[in-house]
């Protein structure tokens, strides 16, 4: 774990409030679902570092994607070629490897998309469910499109890319047709991964999800960002932010 | 040049920079920035007899220039504290610091005959906590109920014991008088400041629990003058904390009367700060030509 | 769409937003960036029966989201003010409520007396002066003193009265009730926090008067707590004041409890916020389908 | 009185911590010794404007002068072409016009260069001591050299450009060779007006000194930078910053 200041490569608008940043730099050994706490401003406004996937790390540029929801996203959305950024990480747990042979669906909702496009990008193989509200919120598109060795499907909720429905949906349809031995790697809202886990459960398929909640450090040692498991209270910064789904008090919250 | 404090005769810290509670966990974090041997101090998350679970999410909130937590004194309890976590804090050569609370004055006391052992450098008593038998009021706001709970426990521990006192209070020098009358050899100046913030789109409070504790570079100036206030009507040192993110504060708050200087918020958005803190007042001490620490503490110059 | 709030049957203001004491002065430099017509209230700076210098520079310290100043209340006196500073604020459709605040109670009867006139919508009384009789301690820290002072306010003045209360103290609902049952028809919730800033080079405090008040975004969330837990207490409008920077805040008050929300520091750095806070809240107003401030008004939801 | 928000031209570094920016715009009808409050970030952090005097106006161009003191002037000085900066202004008295015939002298200390300078161009003619404590701190040197229709005496404190001296040792010595019907502009630290005032009342030469203040809003409402002076009370912003010296209970502080 690292505290590190890096230059910015470039930073491109590639949606609807939506950015893709390129950093210099290495990290040794990320995984996917991994994430970095990245400053803002050198100064003390905004005082918290926000958390944000590694979208890839390779030949010494490390990418970053992010939606812009508040005022730090909206301050990095206008950082600029050159501009400094320093970030802790890797964070976190990042997602298991499958097992051999096991097949494998990626799902993503909205602004969740970049943990679950790390993985499939890592894997390689696989069947790949986007939804989104609009056609405008589906960033990377190409990207996404042209993912080697994956299947993509989009949905939207008014049907202006793709299907129009949930991605929930979209998953309740296929799962049927899925051999048991899949494993479901799933980023976005709550209630998404919520029915995400329910549609596993009863399918009898492991499912990992990548929470988010409110950090502060993102390191673990201030014990902001837990969420409720079987096991107790567990830090989506320190434990996860990859869990189980099993695992999960879904009804807690 | 020393960079050494001594908060009792018998503890001497390398230098004034102490970790606050609840923002280092048990150490083994923060260990992966920095060596935990540089410390002047290390102040464990607070801690209660039983393992506490802590409220509900969110639990952060980012303000202007500050945070609040309503973490609700999450903890794993202290005999797992005992057997699991100091043995690593130990490895290090700096002073253990446990922070604890109770619910009761008889958890207190039961907490604080449980820290007073080997290893265990000093105790820091969160009084922040509501007393049910006061009608709920918290200890460390009614003089009286903090001059009987800090005496209970005086009586059953010999350690350092450090006293850690809310802010807002009509009055905080009647509360440090009672801590130190009861027997407090140390107080901490402050704890957070009781706030909120509300999501106006969803027209709800943004924290699960509704309200938490405002701490961060916001509350310092506000910090630096109850301290001071502190400082000048008590005879014990000053721990003081709220705020301080650079050694720039850190040398105000010595200035203003505090022995050592607790730092929380900032170490959670910069771990290393640690590092740049104590390089800064060691350059500092050089450019004023200063031998000791206690060549700053105290000594404000008022025209 | 209606934006106005009533914080006496006798008294509506246009929209919720009103000046804060001493960050506009007697309206004239203000009234160089906007109309001062479109505020809901104009409150003026804090005067006393004799003009009065106030402290030494400097008096003005920046600090992390917000500033301290310790001007001392210097001020023009009322009888100049009346003669020279209220003709033209009458020249707006804006109710005027002037501040005022003395060293003893007779001070401040005489001056509630003086100020009882045509042209000034209401009173606002600064309880956060030494009471010298009750050993210096602030009239609104000590729930009798206050209690004493604004019934004694009360039995000279019909106008609107406001008590601004002082927000460091330990239980601010205590201080709230003294004030209401003496009379007081509205609370201003609150006035700065006692603080200071030290140059740690010159080892001086750097205000001329050592401590001053602090304000700004950075005392935002405790006021924000302070003013909900009045506002479940006690049953007159709360105006909110502290730390309001945006359209965004003003709401955040309002859904804790204030019917109107005074803006200061803000002003200071951006005159022309109240515009913008004003169109934001009408935009607010709109996404929401709104057709009145009440609705906003003390609707926190809490789950 | 207005609040503006413009691009910046150009900000080039001029001298050791020294900086001239060019912004974009007009300011109808500003005189030498008025000033802005810049505002620094967008942010509430730093939280206040700066005052900076006006150096000068024309051509659709406005330049200002500053020195790296603290946390503002220094986030500044990072500031490049393009990039936006909003302030209020033009703000204060400035200095008030000379009687046709009068003799002038400027006089100037370190960071106090910028009012007084402006003067001095904007009236071209007279005789300008400018003095700093090294020859690193002497921006502007040909400007300065160049002035046209006015003298300019150097002086250093180290003796590193023009003489060894103070410039109010540089005053003392010139002073009596000045006609009676001399006006003296002065801006730099307090002691030296203070002692530049001293010079000037024992030789009867009306002075006026540019002060500085501490100061939250610059328009006259917070009464944060009040000067005691023979009229009592003076807000700096407001009545000021440009005072007749003999007004200015000068030992009060
Ligand atoms: C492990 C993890 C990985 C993430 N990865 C990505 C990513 O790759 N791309 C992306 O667009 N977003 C990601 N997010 C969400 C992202 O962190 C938030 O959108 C962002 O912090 C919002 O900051 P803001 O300043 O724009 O919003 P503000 O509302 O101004 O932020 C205020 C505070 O709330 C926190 N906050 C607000 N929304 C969220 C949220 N949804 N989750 C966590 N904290 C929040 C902020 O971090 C900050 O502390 C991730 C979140 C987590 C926990
Ligand atoms: C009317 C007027 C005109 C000025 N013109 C110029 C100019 O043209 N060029 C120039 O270099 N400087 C000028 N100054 C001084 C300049 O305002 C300060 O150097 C600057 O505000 C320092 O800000 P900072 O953030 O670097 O320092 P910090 O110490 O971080 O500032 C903290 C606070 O103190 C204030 N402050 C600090 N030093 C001073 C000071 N000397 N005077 C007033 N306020 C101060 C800041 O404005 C801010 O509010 C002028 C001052 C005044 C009052
Ligand atoms: C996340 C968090 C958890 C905290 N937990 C505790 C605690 O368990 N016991 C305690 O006495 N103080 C606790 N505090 C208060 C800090 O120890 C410190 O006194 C306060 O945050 C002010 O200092 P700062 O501004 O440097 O953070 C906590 C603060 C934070 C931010
Ligand atoms: C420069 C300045 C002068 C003030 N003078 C007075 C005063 O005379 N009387 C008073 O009751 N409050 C005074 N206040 C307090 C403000 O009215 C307001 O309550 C406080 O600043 C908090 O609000 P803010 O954060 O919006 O500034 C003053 C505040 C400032 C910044
Ligand atoms: S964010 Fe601090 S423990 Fe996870
Ligand atoms: S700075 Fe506010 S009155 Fe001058």
């Amino acid at each position: 774990m690292k505290d590190i200041t890096t230059r910015i490569i470039k930073n491109d608008k590639v949606a609807e409030k939506t950015y893709l940043m390129t950093l210099e730099g290495d990290l040794t050994e990320t995984k996917p679902g991994q994430f970095l706490m990245v400053q803002v401003q050198r100064s003390h406004e905004p005082f918290l570092r926000r958390p944000l996937a590694i979208l890839s790390c390779r030949d010494r540029m490390i990418e970053i994607f992010f939606t812009v929801r508040g005022e730090g996203t909206a301050l990095l959305a206008e950082k600029r070629t050159g501009e400094l950024v320093s970030f802790i990480g890797p964070l976190g747990n990042g997602f298991s490897d499958p097992a051999p042979g096991e097949h494998l669906l990626y799902i993503a909702g909205g602004a969740g998309l970049p943990p679950v496009l790390s993985m499939a990008e890592h894997l390689g193989r696989g069947m790949f469910i986007f939804g989104a509200k609009t056609e405008a919120e589906i960033p990377l598109h190409n990207r996404l499109q042209n993912l080697e060795g994956i299947q993509t499907l989009f949905c939207t909720e008014d049907g202006s890319l793709g299907t129009k429905a949930l991605a929930t949906e979209i998953l309740s349809r296929v799962i049927k047709s899925l051999p048991t031995s899949t494993r479901i790697y799933a980023c976005g809202p709550r209630e998404m991964l919520r029915q995400t886990w329910n549609i596993a459960a009863h399918a009898e398929i492991p499912c990992e999800v990548s929470l988010e909640e409110r950090m502060a450090c993102g390191f673990g040692v201030c014990s902001g960002c837990v969420v409720e498991t079987q096991q107790g209270n567990l830090r989506v910064c320190r434990e996860g932010p990859v869990f189980d789904a099993q695992d999960i008090l879904w009804g807690s919250r | 040049m020393k960079t050494a404090v001594r908060i009792r005769e018998d503890l001497e810290l390398k230098n004034p920079i102490i970790t606050a509670s609840g923002t280092a966990a048990y150490g083994e974090e923060l260990s992966e920035f920095l060596d935990l041997s540089v410390l002047g101090g290390f102040v464990t998350k607070g801690l209660s007899i039983r393992p506490k679970r802590g409220n509900p999410t969110p639990r952060i909130a980012e303000t202007p220039c500050g945070m609040i937590n309503s973490i609700g004194l999450e903890n794993v309890g202290i005999p797992v504290f005992l057997k699991e976590k100091l043995p690593y804090l130990n490895q290090f050569s700096t002073p253990v610091v446990v922070n604890f609370f109770g619910e009761t004055e008889d958890d207190y006391v039961i907490a604080a005959e449980m820290l007073s052992i080997e290893g265990i450098a000093a105790l820091e008593m969160n009084v922040s906590c509501p007393n049910i038998k006061r009608g709920g009021i918290e200890f460390g706001k009614d003089p009286e109920s903090l001059h009987t709970l800090v005496k209970k426990v005086r009586e059953v521990t010999k350690k350092p014991l450090i006293v850690k006192l809310p802010p807002l209070v009509t009055d905080i020098v009647v509360i440090a008088r009672a801590a130190v009358s009861a027997g407090a050899d140390v107080l901490t100046c402050c704890n957070t400041f009781p706030a909120m913030v509300i999501d106006e789109n969803l027209r709800r409070p943004l924290l699960g629990n509704v309200t938490g504790g405002l701490s961060g570079p916001a509350i310092k100036p506000v910090v630096l003058k109850l301290v001071r206030d502190v400082s000048q009507s008590v005879h014990v040192p000053i721990i003081a904390s709220g705020g301080a993110s650079t050694y720039r504060d850190v040398i105000q708050f010595l200035l203003a009367g505090a022995t050592a200087v607790e730092i929380g918020s900032e170490s959670l958005r910069n771990p290393l700060c640690f590092l740049e803190i104590i390089k800064g007042i060691e350059e500092y001490m050089e450019r004023f030509r200063m031998h000791s620490v206690s060549e700053i503490t105290g000594t404000l110059e008022i025209v």
